[in-house]
């Protein structure tokens, strides 16, 4: 027999002024199974609680109704306090008096007359309530960071530091992201390299971090604390234990016209490469695309000159498998493809580029040596136009709706740097809205406008033409002027658009998080968990969650960290008891309840029943893994025999609410 | 159905929300004291999806005359797609129901979000006032469970 | 073909392929035709039958005969092979454990419909360039051949076998039906209308389940309408909401799922158009999120348990037009 | 201000002015900037405050080529193209008196005129 305390609160008056909480209660106490039904002034308060807990123990009570406030705002509170009273705390329901019933109606009869419906249906539901207990769940002590950006790199030192191993996943040959490829950084202007190699060489040399290059994620299996996942270690053709990074394979390679990605397609490397000179790890990598001896089976040069015998041409990918506690997503990002903006003539002149490849033109390590030189012609470009949003900020199928924020910055960068070092030369930027705000942004950009007289212009450009005498026409409106421009410049540079990495929606796809449509991958909540995925145990770090300049990507890897290690240093994790199970006499094992779970958390299992008749039958039936399931139910309706239920939220607990509030 | 003094007939309605989305979004519509109905009566589910078709029949066989659904907008299920999964059930439960003859305007789903009390409100003040317009469901009730 | 059909499982039996055979045999009457196994050739040789009137899916059989020891031998209309697709989709059956023997289809022939001309004593019958010739206890009578045909061959979706491992005769293809003219038309009365159309049809239910213990995709291990536990469990509709209950509760748990084979409205001694209720479901399926042919293929997703952002949403039903 | 013109113009048009950044990309495009004495980056900003009548008083109604440059370029599809078009039919029907009243229509018509053309002229120069 069931021994149900009813506790009405006023809330001050917050209740008691529409409700007649006295009726309620007393009302209420005379509902089946009901042993006691009181009513307090703050049921929340020290003294209140402690009423709850006496009445528990004195009439031993098998299960509580609170008809109080949301219990979004304080289940919890009465869920500890029956806990502390040796009470499970799942045998706890609220009444929700005030949000749903006293605050938005006006009339005392009623809003009495809901509350004890409302009231009903919460005895109704805890008469069938059972007492659920968290199980917990082990946890890995070891971390997997996916892309090796800044972003990855920070996130790895930060848990290295507090001592877990942690894997770091890159899909390129070396680590060090788009920040390897800029030159200086805003406002400080100081070298990336200077800043981020170090970086690269502590990863590396780190004994708590592998870096795995070269390789990608392809399947993620488990849940939070207990990943599993499988990397593909793609074929470099190279052994990383013996190549010793001496560069001569690079040098005597024949075949040397290979677009070289790292300085964006801006000169060649050869078909055996190292990205750049501080790549980490610095091992060469074979390109099978341009390799003669892979594509043909003759040359071999490589093998021949490598004195420690490192080349391996017969090498295969490779899938490993590993198990880890937390998974940090630092995908990063790209510049969007131009392709579609035919108006600014990018792919017709090679003196239109982006400013990733301006960053390489300009870097002392790039293709030029460090002196700004046209592509077209290698002269000395003396007018130069910058554009600013290209492809941020659009309503169009072309680009993307948001704005990519760090271009403003950057393109102030670029312009006082080319008017520092060439100071004849007259630089252009087109802007919709200067956007500065970051500590010290805005003083950088008015020292670009007043100390380096760089040309900012409100308006976007219209049309680029490039023209016989090699020059380029752009054609824009000057909005503050009231006029149409036409600039004969020597190069433009174009702010693209940055998106989210391509890798990044299939991996979220495996990862089972959430991204919006532009594909950067959604926060647990858009300000109190902003490093934390909605699937737990998934954490994000830098631009794969939206645009971000340095400083903040770096703030983001280390909270991610903070919030990876503070899941690591736990030996296990406390589940959330209101999951799904399947009623194993009952399941076909139809595998419908698997489709429509959007955590992977069902598997089936072929399990034995003995039979009426002292044989066994061996069935397929789904089973649940509560440390993966959420329980948000979807399965119990998917199943047609009823056989999956949710704690918490039963199909019997449902109804019986349904009936109190119907009687 | 309840009877009140003036004799208006006062639809019994009840409103299943999704605990992340819509019944927060029914607790600020009281903490901005908004003001809807008192025919409505929330039963909480931890997401739209959570809801049998069997509860909703349930529902009308306990003499319910109006059934609405609340659960996060399409895209922000805090289940990521439960929501989703609801959308097609109650689109062909609502058809079927539809085409047994039973009166549209006593089923309905809504997407509210958690920042939407006014949209809760006016969603049951206009509910309410389209489920009154139908009268008592007769048509898919339990004889058995009329009240006198 | 029935002749065929028995050599071809006296060969199978013969050869150790298979154990047993899922056919059909002959009970007291001409057109009583009931699902039968089959262990040996003598047993094929007296009772198998394959007719006019053979018109029963047998797949559901598989749920239990394909789970039990040696292969299964099981002959298969085009309709069938669909609703195995379907169990092999949802593993109720060992798809391995099965050889799929794919026969030709209808059209079968409804035997209440003769019996409604007045025709009585039937000892057999003949499809005569669709003359059908009756031999009765009587003499000959003689009717058009299609006024006889069972209201699922009327309106066939398909003569193309999905799966089999075998196939005596020609295969088909998929045809263009009238299947959901009757929906159609319905969907078009007022909602009162329907309601009376509906409450004349489902009060005559008298809950003998024979419509749920024929269908192909009703093979629960224990339907909630016989678990206690469901709260919605009933015995007999002692009620009209009862009577609604079963019948959309189970259109919708087959929904998605239902092949459109037809057996539920086949076997109903009441004469309820059950079929209307699955059809109802797969056009809305087919025109809102996409033509699905429950048990065309074995891996494709059923529509609800897929979804994609922009489905339509459920206001479409309200939006419908007003009365 | 106008309001029942600048409604007027925002139906007709079907563009709605709001999703303007004023980036100015139409004005940079406009291959008749320097014919026009309001470019088109104002007449989407002057349609917005309501300004409209300025816009039909001044002639660069007419010098929109209706090339369509700023519709295809705009980032925020905007389209100032169609916004120019509904100012210059305001402009146009709001010209005095009627140029043609019905019963002047049956001699002038001919067997090659097209029906549809009528109708054009009849909306266009008659109130």
């Amino acid at each position: 027999m069931q021994r149900i305390g009813v506790f009405v609160c006023h809330c001050g008056t917050n209740i008691a002024a529409t409700v007649d909480v006295k009726t309620v209660a007393e009302t209420l106490g005379k509902e089946p199974g009901v042993v006691i039904s009181q009513d307090y002034q703050y049921m929340c308060s020290e003294s209140g609680q402690n009423l709850v807990k006496d009445a528990i123990k004195e009439h031993n009570l098998t299960g509580i109704v609170i008809c109080s406030c949301s219990p979004r705002m304080h289940e919890n509170t009465f869920r500890k306090a029956a806990a502390a009273a040796g009470l499970n705390p799942y045998l706890v329901e609220i009444a929700n008096i005030r949000e749903q019933c006293s605050w938005i109606h006006k009339e005392i009869a009623t809003a009495t007359e809901k509350a004890v419906i409302l009231g009903r249906a919460a005895i109704a539901k805890v008469h069938l309530n059972a007492p659920l207990t968290a199980g917990e769940s082990p946890v890995v002590k070891k971390a997997l960071v996916i892309g090796g950006g800044i972003a990855g790199i920070q996130t790895a030192l930060d848990i290295a530091e507090a001592g877990f191993d942690v894997d770091i996943v890159e899909k390129n040959p070396t680590i060090g992201g788009k920040m390897a490829q800029i030159d200086k950084t805003f406002p400080t202007l100081d070298c990336a390299a200077c800043i981020l190699t170090p970086k690269m060489v502590e990863a590396s040399q780190n004994e708590r971090i592998t870096i795995r290059s070269f390789s990608e994620v392809t399947d993620v299996k488990g849940f939070v604390g207990n990943f599993t996942v499988k990397i593909k270690k793609k074929a470099r053709y190279v052994d990383e234990t013996k190549c010793t990074g001496c560069g001569l394979c690079t040098e005597k390679c024949p075949m040397k016209k290979v677009p070289n990605e790292f300085n964006m397609g801006l000169d060649n490397r050869s078909a055996v490469y190292i990205p750049f000179a501080q790549a980490v790890p610095k091992v060469a990598t074979i390109d099978p695309n341009y390799c003669m001896m892979l594509k043909t089976g003759k040359c071999g040069v490589c093998s021949k000159v490598c004195s420690v015998g490192a080349i391996n041409y017969k090498q295969q990918d490779e899938i490993i498998e590993e198990k880890y506690g937390a998974i940090i997503v630092a995908t990063g990002f790209n510049p969007i493809s131009l392709d579609k903006y035919d108006e600014f003539a990018y792919g017709q002149s090679p003196d239109v580029v982006t400013s990733l490849e301006l960053e390489r033109l300009m870097n002392a390590a790039g293709p030029n040596g460090g002196t700004l030189l046209r592509p077209s012609d290698k002269t000395h470009p003396h007018t130069i136009v910058f554009v600013q949003c290209v492809g941020s900020r659009c309503d169009d199928s072309k680009g993307k709706p948001y704005c990519s924020k760090i271009c403003c910055m950057y393109t102030a960068k670029h312009a006082m740097l080319i008017r520092e070092k060439y100071p004849d030369t007259e630089v252009y930027v087109f802007y919709i809205d200067v956007r500065t705000p970051g500590k010290n942004f805005d003083e950088f950009y008015r020292r670009a406008v007043e100390q380096y007289n760089v040309h900012y212009i409100k308006g976007m450009v219209g049309k680029v033409t490039p023209k016989s005498d090699g020059k380029i026409d752009v054609q824009a409106s000057d909005l503050l002027a009231n006029e149409q421009l036409h600039i004969n410049a020597d190069m433009v540079v174009l702010a693209a658009a940055i998106e989210p990495d391509k890798t990044a929606r299939p991996l979220a796809t495996m990862l089972t998080t959430q991204m919006d449509t532009n594909d950067f991958f959604t926060e647990a909540h858009p300000k109190l968990r902003p490093v934390e995925s909605a699937t737990a145990g998934i954490f994000l770090s830098g631009a794969c969650q939206g645009p971000k300049d340095i400083p903040e990507t770096v703030a983001q890897a280390s909270a991610a960290a903070a919030k990876a290690i503070g899941l690591l240093c736990k030996n296990s994790i406390t589940c959330n008891p209101c999951v799904a199970h399947s009623n194993e006499l009952m399941c076909n094992g139809c595998s419908s309840c698997e489709k429509v779970c959007p955590y992977g958390a069902i598997t089936y299992i072929d399990k034995e029943f003995r039979m009426p008749d002292r044989t066994t039958k061996v069935r397929r039936v789904a089973s649940v893994n509560p440390a993966v399931c959420q329980g948000c139910g979807a399965c119990t309706v998917a199943c047609p025999s009823g056989a999956m239920d949710l704690n918490g939220f039963s199909n019997s607990q449902i109804m019986a609410e349904v009936d109190a509030i119907c009687k | 159905m309840q009877v009140n003094d003036n004799k208006e007939f006062q639809p019994l309605i009840v409103a299943f929300c999704c605990n992340w989305c819509s019944y927060a979004g029914a607790d600020l519509s009281g903490t901005n004291r908004l003001n809807y109905p008192t025919n409505v009566k929330i039963i909480r589910v931890p997401c739209s999806c959570r809801v049998n078709p069997m509860f909703i029949l349930r529902a009308f066989q306990k003499g319910a005359d109006g059934v609405i659904l609340c659960g996060c907008h399409p895209g922000d299920c805090h289940y990521t797609s439960g929501n989703y999964f609801t959308r097609r059930r109650m689109t062909l439960l609502f058809s079927m129901l539809d085409f047994l003859g039973i009166e549209r305007d006593r089923t309905r789903v809504e997407w509210v979000s958690a920042a939407e009390g006014a949209k809760f409100a006016a969603t049951m003040n206009e509910f309410t006032e389209a489920v009154k317009k139908l009268g008592p469901n007769r048509r898919l009730e339990d004889l058995r469970c009329r009240k006198q | 073909m029935q002749e065929a059909m028995i050599n071809k499982a006296k060969q199978l039996l013969a050869d150790g392929t298979v154990s047993r055979v899922i056919g059909w045999k002959r009970g007291e009457f001409a057109y009583d035709i009931t699902p039968a196994v089959f262990e040996t050739a003598e047993e094929l040789e007296k009772d198998f039958v394959f007719d006019d009137f053979t018109s029963a899916n047998v797949s559901k059989y598989l749920v239990k005969e394909s789970k039990k020891e040696g292969k299964v031998l099981v002959f298969l209309k085009p309709c069938d092979t669909y609703s195995l697709n379907q169990l092999t989709k949802e593993h109720r059956v060992d798809r391995d454990n099965i050889y799929v023997v794919g026969i030709p289809g209808g059209p079968k022939l409804d035997i209440e419909k003769i019996k409604a001309k007045g025709i009585t004593g039937i000892t057999s019958v003949k499809n005569d360039n669709f003359t059908l010739k009756i031999e009765t206890l009587y003499g000959e009578e003689t009717m058009p051949f299609y006024e006889a045909v069972l209201d699922k061959c009327a309106s066939c979706k398909s003569k193309k076998h999905v799966t089999y491992d075998e196939l005596i005769g020609e295969d088909g293809d998929t045809l263009e039906s009238n299947r959901f003219d009757m929906v159609e038309q319905l969907e078009n009365m007022t909602s009162q209308e329907r309601y009376d159309f509906w409450r004349s049809e489902l009060s005559k239910c008298i809950r003998c389940n024979a419509c749920r213990n024929v269908c192909p995709a009703c093979t629960c291990e224990n339907c909630v309408f016989d678990n206690p536990a469901s709260g919605i469990d009933n015995k007999a509709p002692a009620d009209s909401f009862e009577e609604n209950m079963f019948h959309i509760i189970r259109a919708f748990h087959v929904a998605g799922r239902c092949t459109d084979c037809g057996e539920c409205s086949r076997v109903c001694p009441q004469h309820i158009p059950l079929h209307l209720l699955n059809r109802k479901f797969i056009k809305d399926i087919n025109s809102l999120y996409g033509e699905y042919q429950a048990g065309a293929d074995t891996t494709s997703r059923a529509p609800l348990t897929d979804y994609t952002a922009d489905d339509c949403e459920a206001s479409i039903v309200h939006e419908r037009g007003v009365e | 201000m106008n309001k029942n013109l600048k409604e007027q113009v925002l139906r007709s048009s079907g563009v709605n002015v709001l999703k303007c950044m004023r980036c100015g990309k139409c004005s940079g495009t406009c291959p008749s900037y320097d014919e026009m004495e309001y470019h088109p980056h104002q007449f989407v900003y002057m349609v917005e405050k309501g300004d409209i009548e300025t816009l039909m008083k001044s002639p660069s109604i007419y010098k929109c080529l209706t090339c369509f440059a700023c519709v295809e370029r705009c980032p925020r599809n905007v389209e100032p193209a169609k916004v120019v078009e509904a100012v210059r039919l305001a402009a146009v029907r709001q010209q005095d008196g009627n140029h043609l009243s019905p019963d002047m229509i049956p001699e002038m018509l001919d067997d090659d005129l097209p029906q549809q053309a009528i109708v054009t002229a009849l909306r266009k120069y008659a109130k």
